[in-house]
């Protein structure tokens, strides 16, 4: 038997595989195909205070071994999650993740809050890739003094562990990982997606109703590989690596990265199991290669180099 | 109750006019369940490529053979894989997924059911029509295409009693015009209508059926298929839908196009 | 009769496809089978003041979509590409863009300097993606103040047009269009690679020699198209679109996205007529949609947004 | 002179052990002008997926059928998809590429050809052997695999008056060892040494080969295959080789493994 579990600092997952924010919804549509027990943990649709209403269609759109999504965060905000999503999640030995998304500071704290004393709740992941609308709508997440201010608010509202996603479109994703764990962030979580888009030529306009989209998907691995990587060498906190991953041997590349976990997002998709597949995948590697404990691969490609 | 993901193994295939395709897949799950209106998430490719499953309508619903179909154009590098598969070649698919149209010819013994559809958006609509049409009910079908050889399955709805009437644009077969011209005229017999094709046909049938009870199958770019990424919206008087899970079918006047 | 021609500040190109620097040599292993005079020009691979040797092996790895390269910018020098490939590219009708490549400002001031007088050179390709030495590593074109200093250092040192190379992994990239566009460049061409890695599980190490690499071929085009269309809307001066690029229709989104010309790297090395295809399917585009020139086109899909 | 891209139809196509097949490829421009050691960048897969072509060496060359052989190994999805291609199948492939392998017997009447292979390793070195063989020198070749099945090519070769010796890993066929053991043996009289293989095998037959001369057929991960990227370098006293442009084929010497 290969012990799978990992620690995302206070966090103990049963294994190493999570479900990413966004693409799972709150668990239910694919319950009845992928048993969320057997997973380490579901990071839930990313939730506001208030309901969201979304971007105008099409939200998305294929892109060569990716896709773009401009889903604009749509969610039914956070007393719909705790009266009617979370109880049901409850029912799960599995670890709830929940993704905060917010508008400005004090929103963040306020959700914080509100989750601090939720039955159910593991985690909290705060996605600072939302647009900040005091600072004209750039990224929360593009300015680690921002962020540092994000997760402060964060850090000071709940006690519950505190995962913050990075986002990938900044120059120094290690100065922002910084920055968060000094706030005290108990983890973070990369990638979000990449910022990108697709026009129609033949409709002579962008093929999404938002313009611009997030990049998902194998295409962005290797971005995302790479900024684990840096990122694992630049904080002593733990990382939950994503981006990509579309089976066992993708998701190693994350773990020897120096990842702690990861999550699958866009595989599911075209793949319901894939999140299960990959946590088989995973221990039948490990014994192949006569490992007895996912922990003893992580940071493995590090080793002689950083 | 829900979906499954099961391999459906492809038992025909015949080539139709201008790149169409009819699949016959059996996929006894999924065919024990569907209902007319839904629709398979299928894997188009090989090892990853492309990326994302392609939804297609149920163009047949046979539960005693196992089997359903598919009546698939090809527009793309999915399609065009699709549609190159031999018998014997082993699918997956996600299904049946969405909500169908309404059957009120389960509950009333009499009613008049009029299909309106465009080119391949005549493949929902089938399996609607021959259920209606086998309880008893009227139905007819205004079928409208580019050409002659655009009108797809039109001998088989006739052979199962469906009154088809056609028409195309360049006036090769049936009249020339739009399926819309043909609805003005065969409209006040009707007490249902089912409509699926291109955005611009459907907004002409909403307004020409604010009297009578409209149902769309409509179209939208789907990741999941089941309403896990909120990808499918389309907008309606409060808030977005989604086509996968809401849909495909919306009553005509709960969307806007 | 379509106008293919187009205008890249005071530098014609018959046509707007070039090949991209790195990916077509000096013109000579592809000239048999593609003719560079069908093509608006051609974008050498970097050069530098003297010989660089290159990273060591593995030095490129496909990915999904897309490839790592990590060449390490290996080069014969400017005096070999001065006496023995500027000559022999003389003999065609195209235009002859010298990507320059250094680790110090002096450096690409002298490059300027002394391809200024050269027979032959149509312009000159400033890429500020190479480490700069004086800041330990970090890149010239990361950041806007810095990539100022090497566009007005080679804009003194040329008279030739310049056409500064940005690099896609920043915060904004249209700050740093503007800065090198306030410096004085006449054009910028984008996106040079992503920075990526790929992790070999069985070998339990990096894939690439040199550990990171750059990220090429359709996976990132929708990352580069997004960042095409955000440049043009900030600066005035023309972009030269790259990313991803492999048929007519991927090149006509970047022309529609505010792009003037194209460039075609990656997609060469599996279809060597690739830039070839991509310049006729164009014209046949523009016949097909009633166009009359592809100046019309440039910028098509920002009507009514920006 | 220099390579073509040209369209390569699959002519003829056996399964050998362990997943390995053998393509014959009527591709005449090729075959006209192609060298032992040389190689073919082909696209595998359609399109653009996988994105770069896959580099196989020449395994034989028939100027007079206008055919080439490629001995492909399966191991990731282009070797798949090249090795599940039926015949009759167009190919995409760029060649001939590299430089081959050194032809003394052009020259010289008489010499000693000693070749030196593990596994698939064997491909480039046949129609160098072949051709070495036919203009009448003494040929030899030591090929060594993990079990008997993996020993690939030997009855042909044998036909063709080439010595092989064999050795497998689990002792099933020839002697049990590594090739390396056997070459110790043979070595004395040959006067030239053609090498393909793992860089370990390379490495130690290096060593053993300081007094006689060697060269070796190197592989690297490859993008362009033409020498226009600079992407499959490869090591050397003096900096980097290509190992498209300047190899495959190396001096045991100039090389580092
Ligand atoms: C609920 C539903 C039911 C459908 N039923 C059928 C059916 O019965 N028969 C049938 O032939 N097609 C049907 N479609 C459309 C079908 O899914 C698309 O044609 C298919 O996904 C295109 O895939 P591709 O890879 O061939 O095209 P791509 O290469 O992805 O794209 C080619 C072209 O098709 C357009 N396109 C891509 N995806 C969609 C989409 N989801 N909807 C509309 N246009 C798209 C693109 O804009 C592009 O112009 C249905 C779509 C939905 C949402
Ligand atoms: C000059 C040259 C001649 C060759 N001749 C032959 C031949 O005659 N017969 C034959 O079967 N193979 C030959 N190869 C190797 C062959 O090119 C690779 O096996 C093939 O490219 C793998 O493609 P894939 O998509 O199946 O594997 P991928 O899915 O790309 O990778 C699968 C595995 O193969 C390894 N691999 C990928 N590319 C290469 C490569 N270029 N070299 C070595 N390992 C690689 C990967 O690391 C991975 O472990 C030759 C390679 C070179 C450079
Ligand atoms: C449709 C979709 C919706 C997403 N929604 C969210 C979200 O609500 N919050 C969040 O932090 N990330 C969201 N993401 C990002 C993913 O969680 C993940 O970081 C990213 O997609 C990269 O992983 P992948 O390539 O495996 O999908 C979303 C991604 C997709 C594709
Ligand atoms: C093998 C390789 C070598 C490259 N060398 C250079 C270079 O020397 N200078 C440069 O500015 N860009 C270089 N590039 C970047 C390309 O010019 C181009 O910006 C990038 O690859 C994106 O375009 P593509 O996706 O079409 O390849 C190189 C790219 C590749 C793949
Ligand atoms: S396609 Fe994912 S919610 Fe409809
Ligand atoms: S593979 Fe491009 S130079 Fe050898």
């Amino acid at each position: 038997m290969i012990d799978l579990t990992v620690d995302i600092g206070r966090l103990r997952l049963k294994n190493p595989v999570l479900t990413a924010s966004g693409t799972c919804g709150y668990g239910r549509e694919y319950a009845h195909i992928l048993d969320l027990n057997q997973l380490g943990g579901i990071m839930v649709k990313g939730t506001s205070l208030v309901p969201w209403a979304g971007n105008p269609a099409p939200r998305v759109v294929e892109t060569p071994a990716g896709m773009l999504n401009a889903i604009g965060l749509q969610n039914p905000g956070l007393d719909y999650f705790l009266h009617t999503e979370l109880p049901w999640l409850r029912q799960f030995d599995t670890a709830v993740v929940v993704n905060i998304a917010a508008h400005q500071i004090e929103e963040y704290a306020e959700l914080a809050r509100r989750l601090d004393n939720a039955a159910g709740v593991a985690a909290l992941e705060v996605n600072i890739s939302c647009p900040n609308v005091r600072q004209g709508g750039l990224s929360f997440g593009s300015d680690p003094l921002t962020a540092h201010r994000v997760t402060a608010a964060v850090r000071q509202a709940t006690s519950l562990p505190v995962i913050v996603k990075l986002t990938p479109n900044v120059t120094d994703i290690a100065a922002l990982a910084r920055a968060v764990a000094e706030a005290g962030a108990d983890a973070v979580s990369l990638i979000n997606t990449l910022l990108g888009m697709v026009i129609d030529v033949r409709a002579r306009r962008p093929a999404l109703g938002n313009i611009v989209g997030g990049l998902s998907g194998p295409a962005i691995r290797p971005v995302a590989v790479r900024m684990v990587w840096e990122v694992a060498g630049a904080v002593s906190i733990p990382v939950i690596g994503m981006g990509g991953i579309t089976c066992a041997e993708d998701a190693l590349q994350f773990l020897m990265a120096g990842a702690s976990a990861v999550a699958i997002g866009t595989a599911t998709f075209a793949n319901p199991r894939a999140p299960f597949e990959v946590m088989k995948g995973m221990a039948a590697f490990l014994q192949e290669e006569g490992f007895t404990a996912v922990s003893d691969i992580i940071g493995l490609a590090r080793r002689g180099i950083a | 109750m829900t979906w499954q993901q099961c391999q459906a193994v492809i038992s025909r295939r015949s080539e139709l006019p201008h790149g169409h395709i009819l699949l016959g897949l059996k996929a006894p799950p999924v065919a024990a369940r569907a209902r007319p209106g839904q629709f398979l998430h299928v894997r188009c490719g090989g090892d990853g490529w492309p990326l994302l499953r392609r939804p297609f309508s149920l163009a047949g619903i046979l539960p005693a053979e196992g089997e359903v179909e598919l009546l698939v154009r090809r527009v793309g590098k999915g399609t065009a894989w699709l549609a190159s598969q031999p018998v014997g070649q082993v699918l997956d698919v996600l299904g049946p997924l969405g909500n169908g149209f309404p059957r009120p010819w389960q509950k009333q013994k009499q009613g008049d059911l009029l299909g309106v559809a465009g080119g391949v958006g005549v493949a929902p609509l089938v399996p609607a029509l021959l259920e209606a049409a086998r309880t008893g009910w009227d139905v007819g079908l205004l079928l409208g295409a580019q050409d002659a050889p655009g009108l797809l399955l039109v001998e088989r709805l006739r052979a199962s009693g469906i009154d088809v009437s056609t028409c195309t644009e360049d006036g090769s077969y049936g009249r020339q015009g739009l399926v819309t011209e043909l609805l003005a005229e065969r409209l006040p017999g009707a007490s249902l209508v089912f409509a699926c094709g291109p955005p611009g046909m459907l907004r002409v049938v909403r307004e020409m059926t604010t009297a009578v009870e409209c149902y769309f199958s409509l179209e939208e770019r789907m990741a999941c298929g089941v309403g896990a990424c909120l990808g499918c919206a389309c907008q309606s008087g409060d808030g977005y839908h989604l086509v996968c899970r809401d849909g495909p079918v919306f009553s005509a006047r709960e969307v806007q196009l």
